[in-house]
């Protein structure tokens, strides 16, 4: 097996637990499967640089080979801006389970409230 | 012979992590599941000081000092969950 | 360097410093942080109008942030179609910031002035980025700040919408990154400008994944541009949140078109091979659907922020039908009549919350009320509002319509293209004529008028200003519709963008 | 010398490896969740000390890097790992003084008492000024 | 001297530890380390308010030492008990350990020492904050054991804490 | 133009409507002269050239005729408003309104651009919405309104599309140039769509079968408005269109078979209905349904005699309709109804009404001496010459029912009202009214009579002229007069008149069998297909979107695949690259073993949600081993305290939150979501297999790698990246994060009120509590990290732009310290610890960011641009300072304030609820 298919297939895996669970009816598990789901994305977006074993990209003369830096920056740039929606999103389930008292997102209180 | 022993160390800690994940899906007490996790965090220090060596390289040394210092947040925040429900009181 | 070439910063610059600093005195001086706030929103503008005048010499203009060139650095790019992005954010900003003042809807909960200060910032960033990665970005500023702003004022109904939106649009934003990472796995680049250039020169082998990115990236405008079947988080969104909130959102949808405008024509533009015009088969039926359901949805509205937000997703199917012709000609029409349902679209929420304050319980909702005060002067600004809305004359909507009619004779969907938009005019007109009729003219049983808050005219202001902007770009519809044929010139020129871009002298 | 340290070297490697590995092995075999929080110890002490002592003499030895962070991840670890355990164990004790522990109770059984009308922290909150309480610090 | 250092052991802790870190002995670093040493137990110094002294004595040097040694023994012991001893041989007892540590760094020391020699581990204190709960994994006699717990550390430990 | 007038007094509106009416047709009158003799008066002002919209205005004889009717009859409309509208009415506003609608009609008669006529057109639809529905009080009103509005303008919408093609096939949207290109126009493919499209509009608007529905039911309307608008003028605009276009359009086979077919049918329709009503309104509304109908036939013909013959009979039309209406409405303001059934013998109550009253049914009737005696017997001896299918008999024979019908009707009411047995009403007696009433319609019916015995001297020149515009051609010879001799025309009229004469004497009998017969009424037609239509799209619309966020996103997901799909496939996919794949340690294997089934454990313990939490821990373990062996350190250091600060924020929210709710979804919708993720899954896999598989070009960060130390100033190019190159993205990230905590305390901060404080303050935890809150060894242990953890956190900081490390990073450790504080002493203690605010910590950072960014432009750099230096102190040495580090403070401080702003918000909620003072009272 090579690293590329253990990432690729994790990728997978990541996104399709993430896709079952952001389908689920309750915003916890939602928001478990979002997680799952930036996971997967920020590994999509490291892997986009190829991988690279022991080659991190700590600047040193006549270096040639290295992991790409970029890839790396863009990840780190993802993971802050996912933990931002991520705690918005927790925190936004909580208050709108608090204010309703349901938290269903399958639209179902919502009719029940409205009937 | 370095070469050798720290890939057989970094094997056998790898074992230790498939050890540790078998706890963990098991269980059957949460306190165990919570001791599993705890223990792969250190695991995972160790893996990541075998896999420095391994690569003459002692730029992940910070992730293990890292991990080391607030991996057991965790661990406590699921802990002080069960006890108190309220993590923050 | 000289200092009017730093100016295209000034509409990052400017919100940022002034949400920073409203932040920093909203918790003492309520009344400093308002008026700070507004007074930002207007520098802003200025700014923008000065951006516009500058780009009108045709000029593709390339700033290097931080001294970097393109395509390594990011570099913010002044062109007219940024310019004229900027103008018409910065000019909504203001008339509806003007109106949270004046109506005190600032003060519904925390926060609102950073929050809108960051928005504007937001969009201001996305209009002038060069870079792909750097357009994610500013996306997800935009982004957050609207979910602060859309749960401004909370209660349950809001707050339910709001998770909807919110997971909708970051599950957006991870396909966003997906697509990114593709184009950078491709091509090694973030730079638009770049990106085009080497998606050009892709192995044949490789246009497989070029196209998953591009229409990917075309999901992800569509999501924020809210068209079939990406669209159903809009409606709740914006009838559930304050109207005055969701009169600075009538922009919201628009970015998302703005970004295929952008993206399309630079990134999967003729010379990209298999990747060349990607989006184009999905958009018009898409397009068609949008429109459809959005009149419809003037149509059966049940309340004037529905009905209005239905509007908004009806005129953004219309603008995206006509774009998907992907001509200078059917470009040039959709970028008119963006900025008209923009403006017209805001002004329906402006005019909606008006008569929300004046009818008391009655809300918004589209039933007969007792006499409220000033019936007839909001239902004049509705009766306006809606016409600019659906596009009947005089106003600029329907010049709008007339353009991308013209524009699109000789495509080869004109008779669907036709009869949507002509049917889809029909259709609003009804809905609203429906609407005004039932909440301007019908009385409710029981004669006493409504004893409503508001006694005062001012929040006439905005609506009326929203309007007043809607006439001036009637009456000069001549220049306007030059300077967005210019635009549509400009961005379908992809190799002058390039050139401007990846030549430009500035930085290292 | 060089072959000294490679010995030095793969011998704390392997021991530390070994440690872990037990300690986890420990983990998986003992009976119950107490039996089983005996077993990471080893990984925290001496599994992963003998493993950043190789790591320092390594790197001295053989690429000539000095690193000592190697020994503030063991201080860390030595803050930390007893606070874990600690805080687990409270959960055992928790759980099985409500009942909620469906699995085999730890062979040791219940805790005896400390003292007549005195309980354990987990069971009875520390009076106010003793020196279990942090009340008021 | 107090006033600039109020915590002079938590400062030498400081101090060490950013030498350790920065894995260089140079003059700026000392500096540094030195600053930090001196502004962050004051920076920090309401979150410890009463911070108990701490003597630099022989018994710290001798208490650091005996619990290395301890350590690298039980750690034998245990493994040997974790690879050999079948279940139902243990012999896992709770052991109540009466304390005469007084306050809660100390006794949160004594603790912390049972729990990283392997083998026990510190489970609880009682609410009068006088006994301590440890959990022993195999012992044969839970009164000898007790009383090696308090001779090896806990003496020690009244000695450095004063 | 009177809008800004609403308050003004209603002497004053009328009067400026009244003036700038007058003036208006004063000045039409005095170019009229001119115009006759074919000068052509023209004005341009350019408005949209893209549109080939402008301003452009002319005055050739047609638009003379119907822009001076419209000046006109507007006058007398606004003189008899001032009779007819009481006191109270808002004269403002319906003066504005009848201003807007008669610019509007001027300006679609003046147009000399199709563009701008269709802008005219429009608003003729819309401010006539506006005068129907300006009785608004009453739902016919609105109705009407809404109805009237559907219809024209749904009309005006096909005309758009009808003028925008025969534009395009003109090439042209000028009129006068369009008008001479009817070859080129009838030759292209685009003239029968834009024929249709046009005709459409036209008969909308004129009332065309089957489009006639609105017509009577804007009958709503204030009379001067009927008088207005439903005789004189909107209604005959659809004529004009036809009129005007008649050199383009008209003479094609197409032509006349729409034309001239729809205006017969509605002629005989109209008329036939018109004789049943009992409303005088509704009378006279099918009447001009059917006298349009006749316009709208003569037209199709597509002859110029037939052409003068419409144009004299909208000059004879607009006299006595106009008068009629004004009659009427005398009648209903008089004697308080508008029912003939309940009127008659007004004669002797009313003289002179029922003189002009008389007088103008006549001319209706086509009776001699009127006027429209004269145009009736043209538009009879233009069926005479029209054969239809080859016969020649059918034209003329229907034209004569229709001709009967009319008579009929014209006689019923005026006969109806004026004479036979007198009732009055409502009113005991009737009597005439006031001359502000009288003298607009006698006007008019003086005109009517003018039309009859002088056509010649009055109309003559007009028609002849406007004649000549209609056909394009030379001015026609025409003779309007009374008397032809005897020929088939004249006995058709004379047919015709008895037929009706004969028809009135059976009405009560036939008007019975009318009554009791099931009939097709138009309008609950329309408006059961409105209702449909209405409920229909709610139904639709409600179902479509339907406020579940699992819908939106299954719909996210399925586009995403289809996308996916579609792009993968359309060109043959290329899967595996060139680029040597890396073989995987063991211990590779055995992290990707751990993630996948702590991801597979999530999703199966997804609803015991503390234990699923557990197994995103292992997840996010996994990920950073997995960045550590993939050498991106920076990432794995994000990665753990990200991780940690994560899990901190799930259990806060868990712990409010429902832990183990049952299970909502059925086992095919589980099954299908799992479908579509495997999907989903195998899709990204397989992507993120294809591009790490390929043999990766030059890239950008070659740049960065070769700039990073002597550009940026550190050897850590990720950092580098972060802080210099791309700056602005980080600029743009702490941003987003200080929003997310802003907004994130604007949510939390009122939470402690209403329904959500009083679910706090009711909620119980359903696990069962250990009574200690503070853990000894914990605390002790926490206290002592802090001042470490700082350091550390320094530590990391500092080395971050050369090595792995950075003020992300360095924020989270320092937020992860005091967290540490706030698990283990609680939120208070620690709270009054604190020393500074979150607030002012993101907006500090956010400013030094910026000011970072500034500060380059004061030395003539670009916005972020960097600098460092390297400097020597004594005793400490050569260090280097560098503005990126600047820059990351702020960093440092908006990642810490965010991050401690969420979590010490989302910890202390429940207890901020507990304590709120109205917490007591909901007890
Ligand atoms: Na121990
Ligand atoms: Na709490």
């Amino acid at each position: 097996m090579s690293l590329e298919f253990l990432i690729a297939s994790a990728i997978g895996a990541l996104v399709a637990g993430g896709v079952y669970l952001s389908l689920r009816a309750r915003t916890f598990q939602v928001v478990l499967g979002l997680t799952l789901l930036s996971y997967a994305v920020n590994l999509f977006l490291f892997a986009v640089g190829r991988l690279t074993v022991d080659r991190p990209p700590l600047y040193a003369k006549g270096v040639a080979d290295y992991a790409d830096p970029l890839p790396q920056a863009l990840v780190l740039t993802a993971i802050v801006i996912t933990f931002g929606m991520t705690a918005l999103s927790v925190v936004l389930a909580l208050r709108s389970f608090l204010e309703s008292g349901s938290d269903q997102v399958d639209g179902i209180a919502d009719e029940e409230a409205e009937s | 012979m370095i070469e050798v022993a720290l890939h057989i160390a970094l094997g056998a800690v790898a074992l230790a992590l498939l050890l540790n994940g078998w706890r963990l899906l098991k269980g059957p007490a949460i306190g165990d599941r919570i001791v599993a996790l705890d223990t792969m965090v250190i695991n995972a220090i160790a893996v990541i000081v075998l896999i420095g060596m391994i690569g003459g390289n002692d730029t992940y040394f910070e992730a293990a000092l890292l991990l080391a210092m607030v991996g057991f947040v965790g661990t406590i925040a699921y802990c002080k969950f069960i006890l108190r429900g309220d993590i923050v009181e | 360097m000289t200092a009017f070439d730093h100016l295209i910063v000034a509409p990052i610059v400017i919100p940022a410093v002034t949400a920073a600093v409203a932040l920093l005195v909203m918790r003492r001086r309520r009344r400093l942080g308002a008026a700070l706030s507004l007074a930002g929103c207007v520098a802003g503008l200025l700014a923008a109008v000065a951006l516009l005048v500058t780009a009108s010499d045709d000029a593709i203009r390339v700033y290097a942030i931080g001294g970097w060139r393109a395509p390594f650095g990011i570099v913010l790019v002044l062109d007219r179609l940024s310019a004229a992005m900027l103008v018409l954010a910065s000019l909504l900003g203001t008339i509806v910031m003007a109106h949270a003042v004046i109506t005190a809807a600032d003060r519904k909960g925390w926060h609102f002035h950073p929050l809108f200060q960051f928005q504007l910032l937001g969009l201001n960033g996305a209009f002038l980025t060069g870079d792909l990665f750097n357009l994610f970005v500013f996306f997800e500023v935009l982004l957050i700040a609207s979910y602060g702003l859309m749960l401004h004022g909370q209660g349950a109904a809001r707050l339910k919408a709001g998770v909807a939106y919110v997971v909708v649009n970051i599950v957006g934003s991870a396909i966003f990154l997906v697509a990114l990472g593709l184009l950078y796995g491709l091509t090694g680049t973030l730079n638009m400008a770049d990106m085009g250039v080497r998606i050009a020169m892709l192995p044949s082998g490789d246009g497989g994944l070029a196209r998953i990115a591009g229409l990917l990236l075309t999901a992800v405008f569509a999501l924020k541009a809210a068209l079939v079947p990406l669209h159903l988080w809009l409606p709740r969104t914006y009838a559930a949140t304050m109207p005055v909130v969701a009169a600075l959102f009538a922009i919201m949808t628009k970015v998302g078109v703005y970004a295929m405008i952008r993206v399309v024509p630079l990134v999967f533009g003729a010379t990209t091979g298999e990747a060349a015009w990607v989006p184009s088969p999905w958009l018009a039926p898409a397009a068609i659907v949008t429109a459809l359901l959005g009149f419809g949805g003037v149509l059966s509205g049940r309340g004037l922020r529905e009905s209005a937000a239905f509007a908004v997703l009806g005129s953004t199917g219309s603008l995206l039908l006509v774009l998907a012709a992907w001509t200078p000609a059917a470009t040039a029409a959709a970028l008119f009549y963006l900025i008209n349902a923009t403006l017209a679209g805001a002004a329906l929420f402006l005019v909606a919350d008006v008569a929300m304050r004046r009818r008391g319980q009655y809300g918004d909702a589209i039933v007969p009320t007792p006499r409220f005060a000033g019936q007839d002067a909001v239902g004049l600004l509705y009766l306006a509002t809606c016409i600019a809305a659906i596009g009947l004359p005089p106003l600029s909507g329907f010049i709008g319509k007339l353009l991308m009619l013209r524009a699109t004779v000789d495509a080869p969907a004109q008779p669907a293209i036709w009869a949507t938009i002509l049917g889809t005019t029909l259709i609003g007109v009804v809905g609203f004529a429906r609407s005004g009729s039932a909440i301007f003219w019908k009385p409710a049983d029981g004669g006493a008028g409504l004893v409503s808050a508001e006694r005062s005219r001012a929040d006439l202001t905005a609506p009326a200003a929203a309007l007043g902007a809607i006439v001036l770009l009637t009456v000069f519809a001549g220049p306007v519709s030059d300077w967005t044929a210019a635009t549509a010139r400009q961005v379908f020129a992809a190799d002058r963008y390039v050139a401007a871009v990846l030549s430009s002298e500035a930085g290292r | 010398m060089s072959s000294a340290i490679d010995l030095a070297v793969a011998a704390l490697v392997l021991l530390g490896a070994a440690f872990v590995l037990i300690g986890s092995w420990g983990l998986v075999r003992l009976p119950s969740t107490m039996e089983r929080l005996h077993g990471p110890t080893k990984a925290t002490t001496l599994g992963l000390g003998a493993l950043l002592v190789g790591s320092v003499v390594f790197f001295q030895g053989k690429l000539g890097v000095w690193t000592a962070h190697e020994l503030l991840i063991s201080v860390f670890l030595f803050i930390t790992a007893p606070i874990s355990a600690n805080m687990i164990a409270k959960v055992h004790l928790h759980r099985m003084r409500t009942g909620a522990l469906v699995e085999p109770e730890s062979i040791a059984g219940e805790p005896p008492a400390p003292a007549p009308d005195v309980d354990w922290a987990t069971f009875q909150a520390p009076r106010d000024g003793s020196s279990a309480s942090t009340a008021g610090s | 001297m107090r006033a600039l250092l109020p915590h002079p052991a938590l400062s030498a802790l400081l101090f060490l530890v950013w030498l350790l870190m920065a894995n260089s002995v140079t003059p700026g670093g000392i500096v540094l380390g030195a600053v930090f040493a001196i502004v962050l137990p004051r920076f920090t110094r309401p979150f410890w308010p009463d911070r108990p002294r701490v003597r630099f004595n022989r018994a710290l040097l001798g208490y650091a030492l005996v619990v290395l040694y301890d350590i690298v023994v039980a750690n034998f012991d245990v493994a040997r008990l974790i690879l050999f001893r079948r279940n139902r041989d243990l012999r896992a007892r709770w052991l109540v350990v009466p304390i005469a540590l007084d306050t809660p760094e100390a006794i949160t020391v004594l603790a912390a020492t049972i729990s990283l020699t392997p083998g026990t581990v510190s489970s609880d204190v009682s609410a009068d904050g006088r006994f301590l709960l440890v959990h022993a994994l195999d012992v044969a006699d839970p009164a000898a054991e007790i009383a090696r717990i308090k001779a090896r550390y806990e003496a020690r430990l009244l000695r450095i804490f004063a | 133009m009177l809008g800004t007038l609403f308050r003004a007094s209603r002497t004053v509106h009328l009067g400026v409507a009244g003036a700038a009416t007058a003036i208006g047709f004063v000045v039409l009158l005095s170019l009229a002269p001119a115009v006759l003799a074919g000068d052509l008066p023209a004005t341009r002002v350019a408005w949209v050239p893209a549109l080939g919209l402008e301003l452009s205005l002319w005055l050739d004889p047609l638009a003379l005729l119907f822009a001076g009717l419209i000046l006109g009859i507007g006058f007398l409309v606004v003189v008899y408003a001032a009779g007819y509208l009481s006191e109270d009415e808002p004269t403002g506003r319906f003066l504005s309104f009848l201003m807007l609608f008669q610019g509007a009609m001027v300006g679609i008669a003046l147009s000399n651009n199709v563009v701008l006529m269709l802008v005219f057109w429009e608003l003729t639809s819309l401010s006539s919405f506006l005068l129907i529905g300006f009785w608004r009080h009453t739902a016919e009103a609105r109705q009407g309104a809404r109805m009237a509005l559907a219809v024209t303008g749904g009309g005006g919408l096909a005309l758009i599309a009808g003028m925008l093609l025969l534009g395009q096939a003109a090439g042209s949207f000028e009129l006068a140039t369009i008008l001479t290109r009817g070859a080129i126009v009838q030759a292209s493919p685009l003239y029968a769509p834009a024929l249709l499209l046009i005709l459409l509009g036209a008969f909308t608007k004129s009332a065309q079968f089957p489009f006639h529905f609105w017509l009577p039911h804007a009958m709503a309307a204030p009379t001067p408005v009927s008088a207005y608008l439903h005789s004189a003028t909107m209604v005959k605009a659809g004529v004009f269109l036809l009129a005007r276009l008649w050199p383009v359009l008209a003479g094609t086979d197409l032509w006349f078979a729409l034309v001239a077919t729809t205006g017969l049918v509605t002629m005989i329709f109209g008329a036939a209905i018109a004789l049943f009503r009992t409303d005088l309104k509704a009378i006279l509304a099918y009447s001009t349904i059917s006298q349009l109908g006749l316009m709208v036939m003569l037209l199709g013909f597509a002859t110029p005699a037939a052409a003068a013959a419409a144009v004299f009979h909208i000059l004879n039309h607009a006299a006595f309709k106009a008068a009629l209406f004004m009659n009427a409405g005398i009648v209903d303001h008089e004697t308080g109804t508008r029912d003939i059934r309940r009127l008659g013998g007004l004669a002797r109550l009313m003289p002179l009404t029922a003189t002009m009253g008389v007088l103008a049914a006549a001319a209706m009737a086509g009776l001699p001496p009127l006027g429209g005696f004269i145009s009736k017997e043209m538009m009879l001896h233009e069926t005479a010459q029209t054969a239809v299918l080859g016969q020649t008999w059918l034209v003329p024979l229907l034209a004569t029912v229709g001709a009967t019908l009319s008579v009929a009707y014209s006689l019923r009411y005026a006969l109806g009202l004026y004479f036979g047995p007198q009732r009055t009403g409502e009113v005991a007696k009737p009597h005439d009214p006031g001359a502000a009433l009288l003298a607009p319609p006698l006007l008019l019916v003086a005109l009517a009579l003018g039309f009859g015995l002088l056509p010649m001297l009055i109309a003559g020149p007009l028609v002849t002229a406007t004649t000549a515009a209609v056909t394009g051609g030379a001015p026609p010879k025409i003779d309007l007069a009374l008397w032809h001799g005897l020929n088939l025309a004249l006995a058709l009229s004379v047919g015709a008149v008895l037929g009706g004469a004969f028809l009135l004497a059976r009405h009560a009998a036939l008007a019975h069998r009318v009554a009791t017969g099931h009939w097709v009424d138009a309008k609950r037609l329309f408006d059961a297909a409105m209702d449909a239509l209405v409920t229909a799209t709610r139904r639709v619309t409600l179902a479509i979107h339907a406020p579940s966020l699992q819908r939106y996103l299954l719909l996210l997901f399925a586009t995403v695949v289809v996308l996916g799909l579609d792009g993968a496939t359309k060109v043959g996919p290329v899967l595996t690259g060139g680029r040597a794949t890396t073989p995987a340690s063991p211990a590779a294997i055995v992290v990707w073993v751990l993630l996948l089934a702590a991801t597979l454990t999530v999703v199966v313990t997804q609803r015991q949600r503390f234990l699923a939490l557990v197994f995103i821990s292992v997840i996010g373990l996994a990920i950073a081993l997995a960045f550590v062996h993939l050498s991106a350190p920076d990432l794995a250091l994000t990665q753990i305290a990200v991780e940690v600060v994560t899990i901190l924020l799930l259990l806060l929210a868990l712990h409010l939150l429902p832990k183990q709710p049952a299970r909502l979804s059925s086992t095919r919708r589980r099954l299908r979501d799992a479908v579509l993720g495997l999907v989903a899954g195998g899709g990204a896999s397989a992507t993120a297999w294809a591009i790490m598989t390929r043999v990766r070009g030059d890239t950008i960060s070659t740049f960065h790698w070769a700039n990073s130390y002597s550009g940026g100033g550190g050897t850590n190019v990720v950092n580098v990246t972060l802080v210099d190159f791309r700056a602005f993205d980080t600029m743009g990230e702490i941003i987003v994060l200080g929003i997310a905590g802003l907004a994130i305390f604007a949510l939390l901060e009122p939470a402690v009120r209403g329904a959500a404080g009083q679910r706090l303050r009711a909620w119980r935890d359903t696990m069962p509590h250990s009574p200690e809150r503070h853990p000894m060894m914990f605390v002790m242990a926490t206290r002592l990290l802090l001042p470490l953890a700082l350091l550390v956190g320094i530590y990391i900081f500092l080395r971050g732009h050369n090595q792995p490390g950075g003020g992300f990073v360095a924020a989270l450790i320092f937020a992860i310290a005091i967290l540490l504080q706030y698990l283990a002493s609680g939120y208070d203690w620690t709270d009054e610890r604190r020393r500074i605010g979150e607030h002012p910590l993101i907006a500090f950072g956010v400013l030094i960011a910026v000011g970072t960014g500034l500060g380059s432009l004061a030395f003539g750099a670009p916005f972020l641009s960097s600098s460092f230096g390297y400097f020597h102190l004594p005793v400490v040495g050569e260090f280097e300072l560098a503005t990126a580090m600047i820059f990351d403070v702020a960093v440092a401080c908006v990642v810490l304030g965010a991050v401690m702003m969420a979590l010490a918000q989302l910890s202390h909620v429940a207890q901020r609820a507990a304590r709120q003072p109205d917490a007591e009272g909901e007890r």
